[in-house]
C-alpha cells in the first residue's frame, strides 16, 4: 500500500480477470444504452495494463455517464456536475503514482465542466479522460447539449437548437491535450484497441466515445454504425498507415497543397493513387494535421475518423511539479518545525 | 496611547511613553512599507509589543501624487500588551499633500505631524486638491505639533556628489524620515545600517546611499531644535522566546504547513487568487520542503475541487479564499459534508457583497460560513483573532478536519491578514503531533468493507487508494449508512441528515469553554468574535473597574458548550461587529431569550476602541 | 380520506365519500402516469377538488420488474377542499410484486388493494425480492380488501384476433385497471373513450385496442363480484370559471410569461437543467409569442449572468434552479444585488446536500436563500404554497422585483413542481397589470444621469442601452451613492450597505399581513412556509374546535409586519417543516423571546397530516 | 431610443468625435501600462463605425483590463471575474440590436471564465471580445496565468510554473470561433485595423492583444516589439497576401506537402521562390491553417503571426434564435392572457 507520496512499492501484480473490475453493483442503465458496451471494454482491458487495481482511481461527474465509478471495483468518486476533472487533477498532483481516470459525458464535460476540460488538457496532467458523447442530456431526459446538432430539437429547443455544437477533439487539440482519440460505443473491437493506447500514454489523454442514448437520442449514430454505410461513413485512423477507407478501401484522404485543404480521392479515378494519400502520424509534435482530420466530421461529403488523432509525448505536469518538490526536498532536508518557523527575521525575548 | 504635551523648555527631555501609534504616510513610490517595517523591528528588538496595518492603495497603482496613490503604514508599539494597531495616531509622517489630506484627520488632537514640507509645491498640492497650503493654516497648527521638514533638499545635500540621478535620490528620502524617528524614539542606528547593506548587497550605491540619508535624518533630528523631548517606550512584558514578526496571511500559511509536520501527512492547497487571501497561497509555494504541495487552479471552484481529490487520497485538503471565492466553492463545500472527507477552507473577509471593497476588511460572511449551503450541511466554523492566532486557528483547523472527518471553515479577514505582529516562536516539542490514522484493514464482517460505518464519535474511517481490499466508492448522493452506495430510501436519508448533525455538534468535545475576561457576572457583557478580539479586549481593559466584561467567540459552530451560561450572567450583551449585526442575529437564533444590543460599524476598517468604549458607558447610564 | 367498510350485504350500495386517495403503481413502463392523469381529468370534470403527486423512480430507468423501477402516481379527490395529494392511499392499484412490494406499508388499514395478480409470477417476485407469493399471505388478506384481478389474461382476452404482438397487449393493461376504477367511481366513459382516440389518432390500431380494454375492465368491474360497493364523490364547491390542471413547474413558467404580458416586457429566462426544475426552463421554451426569451447556458452561472445581462438591457431577467445551482449561483446573486437590477431566482428544492437526492423534495435550502452570500447582500425572499401558488408566486417576485429593483428569491420545491392540482384561469383583466418604468431623462442638476439617485422609497432608476444620454456604468465593486462610479471611502460604503437593507425592508409595504386560520388567540400556533402549506392547513382543519390556529410565512423576507404579534398570541408555535428546522431557527433569531418547538421530517417527501395532528395533541395534552 | 426588442430606430447618427467615447474619469492603470494604447485605438475606431453611442455596451470581468468600461462613454457593465460573456450572452439574446464588446484579460477570459469562453465562441453569438494578453494577473499583483510561459517565475511559481499556457487564438478555433485575431498594444496601427474588421464582423469575434504589464511582466513582449529584432519576429497576416517576413520581406511561410508541415524558406535560398509561399486567407470556411498559423507561435524558429487568423461569414446564433422567435410571434400573433392560459385540457365549474 502508499500511503505518502511517490511510488508505489512495486510488488508482483496478482493476475487479474475481468471479474476482478466489477463492482458486484448491477450497472444501473437503461436496456440498450451505449454505457453497457463501454463498461465492458473497461473492464476487459484493467487487467492487462499493470497497473493495480488499488491504485486505479476512477473519478465522474454528474449524469449517467457519471454512474460509471460504481460498478467498477476501484476507488472511486461520483463528484459533482461538471467537476471531475478538477477532483482528478488535485488527487493527481498530490499523489502522481495513482492511475486516474475522469468518467464523463458530453454535457458533464464540455458544458458546466468545459473549464475544468481545457486546463486539464493543457497542463498535460496525466488523466485519462473517457467522454461519453451521446449528444444529449440523458440523466434530466433529454435538452440539448453542447454536442447536440445545429437545428436539434430537444425538450429545450422545441424548435430547434439554435446553438453551433463543439467539435470535442478539436477543442481538445486547440486546449493542447497530448493525446486525443475517438471511438463508438458499437465498435468494440476498437474501443478496445484506443483504450489501451489511452491507458498507455502519459499526459492529458481524451477519448470520446460516440455513445447511443436508445431513451432520449436514439440512433444518433446510425450514419456511423449501420452495416450498409459504415465502410463509407467510418474513416479508421491507424497509425503509419494511409488514411484509406469506402468498400474495399477504395477511397483515401489526400492533402491538396494547392488549396491547402484535404480532399477525399478514389483510387485509380482521375489519376489519384495510394501513395498520394496521407498516411496517419498522430505523432506529430504540431497539432495541426490532428486537428485538420477533427473538424473533417463537421464536413459534408467526408467520413468520420475514428481512432487516435494525436499522441505525443512531453513531460507532465504532475512530473514537472514532482521534480521541483523532491528538489526541495532534497535540498533541504528534513527541516524541523521551529527551524522552519524561524527562517525570518527573528529576535529573542529573555 | 499618550504623547506628553510639548515641554516648557528647550531642553531636551527623554521622555517614558506607555505606547505610541506612529503611522508613515505617502505616495505608492515613497517607500512607506519600508520604512514602516523597519521600525517596527526595531521596536521588536527594543522589547516593545507591537501590532502592525498597511493601508494600501486600491489595486492598481494611481498617478504619483494623487489622493489615491496615498499609501500607508500604521505601527502602533508598548511597554505593556498591545491589542491593535491603534485608534488614531500619535504621530503622523506626511510625506506629501495627497498623504496628509487623507490622513490628518485621523491624526489625534495635538498629535504630532512630522511632514515633508518639500513636496508642498503646487503640482503636489493640485494632485491632492489643495486649494492652498495647508501647512501655512493656523488650524493646523493649533490643533497639532506640527514639525515641517524639508526632506527633499535635506536628502539631496546628503548625496551630493553620490552620483546618483535626482529620481535616484528622491526615492531616499523615506530613510531620512526614518533617521528622524529613530532619534527621536531612541533606537540604535547600527542594526538599522546592516539591515541597509543586507537589502542591498547586489547595489552597494544604493545601500551607501541610503545609509547616509538615514544618518543624516538622524542627525538632523539631534540638532535641529524641531523636538522638544525624545521618548522612550519600555520593553513589554513579552513570554521569553525567539520572536518573528507575521502577518496573519503568513500566519495562516505557517499553520497549515506545521500542521503538515504534526499531522506527518501532505497538506495539499488547492486555491485561486483572491484579495485578501492570495498571500497564503503565496507564502505556502515556498513550502516543499514541509510537504505543502501547492496548486494554482483555474479558478475558486477547481481549487476546492483538486483538495478534496487529494483529501480522498489522504492529504490534508485545503482551500484559501475570500467573500466571492467562498460563494463559488459553497456546492463543494456541501459536497465534502455529504463525503466526510477532511477539508480546510480558509475565507479572508473583505468588504462585500459581490466585489464590494478588495482591500478593506470586514466580517459579513459569518452567515454565509454557517448557512450559505443548499440542503441540510453542518460543518465547524471557527475564526482567528489575531494575526498571530491565525497560525494556532489553522493547524486547529487541520485537526479538526481530520479527526472528525469533516470540512472545517476557518474565517479570518483582510485586517488579520495584513496586519502583522510579533509571534514566539514555538520551541521544539511544544506542539502536539496529531496522528492521522488511516483504515487499512476491512471493518466489517465477511471481510468487508464500509466506509460509512461509524465509531462512537460517529466518525466514519478514512481509507485511500493504494489500500489493497477497501476499494470503495464516494459521492454526492445521499447514501447507504453503511456501504456509502447511493441510496433513496428516505428514512436513511433522515438518519444520514441526524447523524451528520450529530456529528459536528460532537465536535463540542474539543471546543473549550468560554473564557470571561473581567467580572463573571455584572452589568455588560461584551461578546466578539473574529478580528475583533484585539480592539473589544483593548475596550475592555479601558473600561477596567466597571462593571464590564469580554468573551471572544473562536468557535462559532459548536459553540462553547457554556456560552449560554455566560451570555446570561450580565443585564446585557454588545456584540460589537464590522458588519450589520450577524453574530447578534446569531446569538439570538442559538440562544432564545438573550436579546443582544449591537455595535455596528461597516466602513471597511477594524473597530475603533474609543468608540466602543462610549458605546459601553452609555449602556452603563 | 374515508372509504367505508365492506357492506354486509352482496347487493352492490352506491356509498358518498367525502374524499379519496388513489395511488397507481406499477412497472415504469407500465403507464402509471397516463391513467393516474386520467383518472384524475375525468375526476376534475365531475367537479372533484383534486390533489396529486407522481412518484418517477431515481433518474436513470432501472431493469423492468425490479424494485427501483417503480413508479407511482398519487391522487386525491374530494367533495370538499383538497390540500394535498393524501397521507395514505385509500385504494392502492399495484401492477406488480415490485410495485406492491414498495408501496402496500403506505395503503392504510382496511384499504383496498386492486392487484394485478397475473404479475405475480416467479421471475417478478424474485425480482422483487420476495420469497413467496404476497398474495397468498393471510396478514395481507387480513389488513386490506384484497381485489386479486388477472389483468393480464383479461387484457389479452379482450384483444384476442386484434393483431397486436403479445409485447403490445401487455402495454394496454393499464387501461384494464382504469376501465375498473371508472366503474367503481361512476365515471362516465363516453369522454375516455374520446380522449384515447385523441391520443392515439397516428396509431388508430392502438386507439381501439386500448378502448376495448378500457371497456372490458369496466365491464369486469361490473360483472364480476369482486366489489361490494361503488363510489361516488360528490363535486366540490369550486370558485366558478374555467380550470385546467397545473404542476407546480408549468405554473412557474405560467406566472413568468403572465408576468410579462402584464408588464409590457420581455421575460428572459437564462437557466442550465436541473432535477426538479428543469420543466420551468422546457415549459417556457414554447412561450415565445408570450415574449419569453429562453436560453439553456453552458452551467448555472451563465444562466443567471445572461439573465443580469438581460436586466441590464431591459428585460425581466429571470433563472431557474434547484439547490446545487443555487449554490452556483450564490456570488452571482450578490451582484444583482449591489447593481440594484431586478432579477428573479427561482429554487426549486430538493433533497440535499450536495446532490443529495434529486428526484425528492425538501425545505432546506430556506438559512441559503436567506443568508446564503457573501458581505451584506440582502434580498426578497418568498415562497409558493401550492403548485397553483406557483403562478400567482412567480408574478410577484416579478413584480417586486421591478418595483423595488432587486433580484427576488422565489422559493418552490420538488413536492410543488411535480404535483399538480385544478387551476382557475383568472378572466380577462382579473390581473393587475404592473407598468415598468424605464428613465428616459436625466435626473440630476446640470442634465446629469445619476443611476443611484434614489426616490423616497430608496429605490433607484432603471435606465437601459439605447436611450440616449444616459449612457452610464454599473459594476461589482461599491459605488458612490449617486453616480455609481468606484468609491473606496468608507463611510460611503457603510451607507450603501445601510440604504441597501433599508430598501429590502421597505418592500415590507408589499407584504400582506400574516392571516390566521382558526382562533386569534389560543393554544398552539402552526407556523408553516412553502410547500408544506397544504399538510398543515389540513392538519388545522382536522384539529377543528380546538385551540389551534394555522399561519402561513409566504414571505420570508421582510416578513409580514404583524408576525411578531401574531406569534405572541399562542402559547406555543410549533414550526412543521421538511428540513432540520429552519424556520424555527430564523424565527428565534427574528423575534427573541419566540422559542418555537419544531416537527421536522427529513424523508424526501411531503408532511404527513396525522403526524401533525398527533404531534399537536400531544402538544395539547 | 430603443428600449423594445427589435431593430432600433434608423436615426441619423451624430457625427462623432474620439472626444464623445471617454467618459470623462481618468484611466488609472500604472503609468506605461499597455491598456492606454488599446483604450487610445478604441477610442479612435468608434466614431467610424456607424453605431450610435447609446447602443454600444462594454461588459468586462475583474482585472486591470477589466477597468476599461469605466472609462468609455458608452453602457457599460464592471462584473464578476470571468463572467463577462454570460452577461454579454443574455444581453446580446435579449437584445440583438445592440453591439457589444467584452474586455477582458488573460486570466479573466481564459482561466475562470474558460467556460464561457469557449462556449460565446461555439456558439456564434455575435459578441466582440478584446482579451488584453499580459501573460499574468495584474489587479491581484503577480501571479501565473494560463498564458504565462511553462517555467516562469511568479509569485504563485516561484519555482517555475509547471502548466502548459493556452495558445489563445489556437483554442479559440478549436472552440468555432468565426473571428479570430491577434494585436499587439505597441502597434496602434495594426490595432486599429484589426479593431475595425472586429467591429464589422458579426459573430463571435475574439481578438488577443499582446499587452505590456510594466509592473509584473515588463518585457512580455520585447521579442516581438523590439526595433531590432521585430522584422523577424513578426509575421503580419494580410488577406490575399503571401506571408512574408523578415528583413525585406525576404522570408515567407510555405506549406510542405511531404511532411504535412509549415516551414520558413528565404526567398531565393534553396529555390524558393515566392510563389511558393502561402497566400493568407482568412475566410476559408475549414478552420485548420488558420488553426496551424495560430499555433506557429509556440514552435521554435516561427515568427509570430499578427493579424487576422480567421473571418468566416456564418448565421449568428442571435440571428438564428430570433428567427424562430418572431416566427412564433407571426404565427400567434397577440395573444391574450386568458387564451394563453387556457391552452391546455380545461374544464368549467359552474
Ligand atoms: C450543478 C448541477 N447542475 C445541474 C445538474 C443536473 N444534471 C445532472 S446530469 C446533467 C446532464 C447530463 O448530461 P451528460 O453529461 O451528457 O450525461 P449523460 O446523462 O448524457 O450521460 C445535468 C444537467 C446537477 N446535477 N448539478
Ligand atoms: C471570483 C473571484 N476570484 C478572484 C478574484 C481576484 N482577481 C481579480 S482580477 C484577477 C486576475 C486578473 O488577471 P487578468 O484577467 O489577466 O487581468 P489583468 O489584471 O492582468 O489585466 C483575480 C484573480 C476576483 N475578483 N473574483
Ligand atoms: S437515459 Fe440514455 S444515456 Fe442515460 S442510461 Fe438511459 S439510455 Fe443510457
Ligand atoms: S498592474 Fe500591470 S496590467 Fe495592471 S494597470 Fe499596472 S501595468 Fe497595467
Ligand atoms: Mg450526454
Ligand atoms: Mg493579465
Amino acid at each position: 500500500m502508499s500511503t505518502t507520496n511517490g511510488t508505489t512499492a512495486a510488488a508482483a501484480l496478482p493476475t487479474y480477470t475481468k471479474k476482478d473490475f466489477e463492482s458486484g453493483v448491477d450497472p444501473r442503465w437503461c436496456p440498450g444504452c451505449g454505457d453497457f458496451s463501454i463498461i465492458n471494454q473497461v473492464q476487459k482491458l484493467l487487467p492487462s495494463i499493470g497497473v493495480a487495481r488499488e491504485n486505479i482511481v476512477f473519478i465522474s461527474g454528474i449524469g449517467c455517464s457519471s454512474r460509471f465509478p460504481y460498478y467498477m471495483n476501484n476507488y472511486g468518486m461520483h463528484t459533482l456536475h461538471g467537476r471531475a476533472p478538477s477532483f482528478a487533477s488535485g488527487l493527481k498532483l498530490s499523489r502522481p503514482e495513482l492511475q486516474l481516470w475522469v468518467v464523463t459525458g458530453d454535457g458533464d464535460a464540455l458544458a458546466i465542466g468545459g473549464n475544468h476540460f481545457i486546463h486539464t488538457m493543457r497542463r498535460n496532467l496525466d488523466i485519462k479522460m473517457l467522454m461519453f458523447n451521446n449528444r444529449i442530456y440523458g440523466l434530466t431526459k433529454g435538452q440539448v447539449s453542447p454536442t447536440s446538432e445545429l437545428g436539434k430539437k430537444t425538450k429545450t429547443t422545441p424548435y430547434g437548437s439554435a446553438d453551433y455544437p463543439f467539435n470535442p477533439p478539436a477543442l481538445a487539440l486547440g486546449a493542447g491535450a497530448t493525446f486525443v482519440a475517438r471511438s463508438v460505443d458499437l465498435e468494440g473491437a476498437h474501443m478496445g484497441v484506443v483504450l489501451k493506447s489511452a491507458a498507455e500514454h502519459r499526459g492529458s489523454t481524451f477519448v470520446e466515445i460516440y455513445q447511443n442514448c436508445p431513451v432520449f437520442n436514439d440512433g444518433a449514430y446510425t450514419f456511423l454504425t449501420e452495416k450498409a454505410v459504415k465502410a463509407e461513413a467510418q474513416l479508421r485512423m491507424e497509425e503509419g498507415k494511409p488514411l484509406l477507407f469506402g468498400k474495399d478501401n477504395r477511397k483515401g484522404i489526400r492533402f491538396n497543397s494547392q488549396s491547402a485543404e484535404l480532399e477525399v480521392v478514389t483510387l485509380g479515378e482521375k489519376g489519384a493513387v495510394e501513395k498520394d494519400v496521407l498516411v496517419h502520424n498522430p505523432r506529430r509534435d504540431d497539432p495541426t494535421i490532428a486537428f485538420m482530420l477533427a473538424n473533417l466530421s463537421n464536413r459534408p461529403g467526408f467520413p468520420t475518423p475514428i481512432g487516435i488523432f494525436r499522441a505525443v509525448k512531453l513531460p507532465t505536469c504532475d512530473d514537472l511539479n514532482w521534480k521541483v518538490i523532491n528538489s526541495a526536498k532534497a535540498k533541504h532536508g528534513d527541516v524541523s518545525l521551529r527551524k522552519f518557523l524561524s527562517s525570518a527575521d527573528t529576535w529573542t525575548v529573555e | 496611547m499618550s504623547i506628553p504635551e510639548a515641554a516648557p523648555t528647550s531642553k531636551r527631555e527623554v521622555e517614558q511613553v506607555e505606547t505610541v501609534t506612529i503611522r508613515f504616510v505617502g505616495d505608492s513610490g515613497d517607500g512607506m512599507q519600508v520604512i514602516g517595517s523597519e521600525f517596527t523591528k526595531a521596536s521588536a528588538l527594543a522589547g516593545n509589543d507591537l501590532s502592525t496595518f498597511p493601508d494600501f492603495p486600491a489595486e492598481i497603482r494611481a498617478p504619483a501624487g494623487s489622493l489615491a496613490g496615498v499609501s500607508g503604514y500604521q505601527v502602533h508599539l508598548g511597554g505593556r500588551t498591545v491589542y491593535t494597531p491603534g485608534d488614531a495616531p500619535d504621530v503622523l509622517v506626511a510625506m506629501n499633500p495627497a498623504a496628509l489630506k487623507t490622513n490628518i484627520q485621523d491624526l489625534r488632537l495635538g498629535g504630532m505631524l512630522i511632514v515633508n514640507s518639500g513636496a508642498f509645491n503646487e503640482a503636489n498640492l493640485e494632485k491632492a486638491l489643495y486649494k492652498k497650503n495647508p501647512l501655512e493654516d493656523d488650524a493646523l497648527k493649533k490643533n497639532y505639533r506640527v514639525v515641517p521638514v524639508e526632506m527633499n533638499t535635506l536628502t539631496q545635500h546628503a548625496l551630493e556628489g553620490s552620483g546618483l540621478s535626482s529620481k535616484e535620490v528622491a526615492r531616499c528620502k523615506n530613510y531620512f524620515a526614518l533617521g528622524m524617528l529613530y532619534f527621536l524614539y531612541g533606537r540604535p542606528t547600527e542594526p538599522q545600517v546592516q539591515s541597509i547593506r543586507a537589502k542591498f548587497t547586489k547595489k552597494p550605491e544604493f545601500a551607501d546611499a541610503n545609509i547616509k540619508v538615514f544618518q543624516a535624518g538622524h542627525a538632523f533630528a539631534e540638532t535641529s531644535e524641531l523636538f522638544v523631548n525624545t521618548y522612550r517606550v519600555p520593553a513589554a512584558k513579552l513570554r521569553p522566546g525567539l520572536y518573528r514578526n507575521v502577518t496573519g496571511n503568513q500566519a495562516t500559511a505557517l499553520g497549515l504547513a506545521a500542521a503538515a509536520k504534526l499531522s506527518g501527512r501532505q497538506v495539499f492547497l488547492g486555491s485561486y487568487p483572491i484579495t485578501p487571501a492570495t498571500e497564503i497561497l503565496q507564502e505556502s509555494s515556498y513550502f516543499k520542503e514541509m510537504n505543502v504541495v501547492t496548486y494554482q487552479a483555474e479558478d475558486e471552484i477547481a481549487g476546492i475541487g483538486s483538495a478534496i481529490g487529494a483529501s480522498f487520497g489522504g492529504a490534508i485538503g485545503c482551500t484559501t479564499t475570500s467573500g466571492p471565492g467562498l460563494a463559488l466553492k459553497s456546492e463543494m463545500i456541501g459536497l465534502a459534508v455529504i463525503l466526510e472527507l477532511p477539508l480546510v477552507v480558509v475565507n479572508v473577509q473583505r468588504g462585500g457583497p459581490s466585489t464590494g471593497m478588495p482591500t478593506k476588511t470586514e466580517q459579513a460572511d459569518l452567515l454565509m460560513a454557517l448557512f450559505g449551503r443548499h440542503g441540510e450541511a453542518p460543518m465547524p466554523v471557527l475564526a482567528a483573532k489575531s494575526p498571530g492566532d491565525c497560525f494556532y486557528s489553522a493547524m486547529e483547523a487541520v485537526r479538526i478536519a481530520i479527526k472528525w472527518m469533516t470540512p472545517v471553515l476557518l474565517l479570518t479577514d483582510g485586517y488579520l491578514g495584513f496586519g502583522s505582529e510579533p509571534f514566539r516562536i514555538p520551541e521544539e516539542g511544544e506542539l502536539q503531533p496529531f496522528a492521522v490514522k488511516y483504515q487499512t484493514t476491512p471493518n466489517y464482517e465477511g471481510g468487508k468493507f464500509m466506509p460509512y460505518l461509524r465509531d462512537a464519535k460517529l466518525i466514519r474511517p478514512w481509507a485511500v487508494p493504494g489500500t489493497p481490499g477497501l476499494e470503495h466508492r464516494v459521492g454526492g448522493l445521499e447514501k447507504d449508512s453503511l456501504s456509502g452506495m447511493v441510496s433513496y430510501d428516505g428514512m436513511n436519508h433522515e438518519k444520514m441528515v441526524k447523524t451528520r448533525a450529530q456529528k459536528i455538534a460532537n465536535v463540542v468535545e474539543d471546543v473549550p469553554d468560554l473564557e470571561v475576561f473581567g467580572p463573571a457576572k455584572g452589568e455588560v457583557l461584551l461578546l466578539s468574535w473574529g478580528g475583533t478580539f484585539g480592539s473589544v479586549r483593548a475596550s475592555a481593559e479601558a473600561l477596567h473597574g466597571k462593571s464590564v466584561a469580554h468573551a471572544h467567540l473562536r468557535w462559532l459552530n459548536p459553540m462553547p458548550r457554556n456560552t449560554g451560561e455566560v451570555l446570561r450572567s450580565y443585564r446585557k450583551v454588545l456584540v460589537p461587529e464590522v458588519n450589520n449585526g450577524q453574530l447578534a442575529l446569531y446569538v439570538r437564533a442559538m440562544f432564545p431569550g438573550i436579546d443582544p444590543l449591537q455595535h455596528n460599524r461597516i466602513n471597511g476598517k477594524a473597530l475603533n476602541i474609543s468608540e466602543i468604549v462610549a458605546k459601553v458607558n452609555e449602556l452603563l447610564g
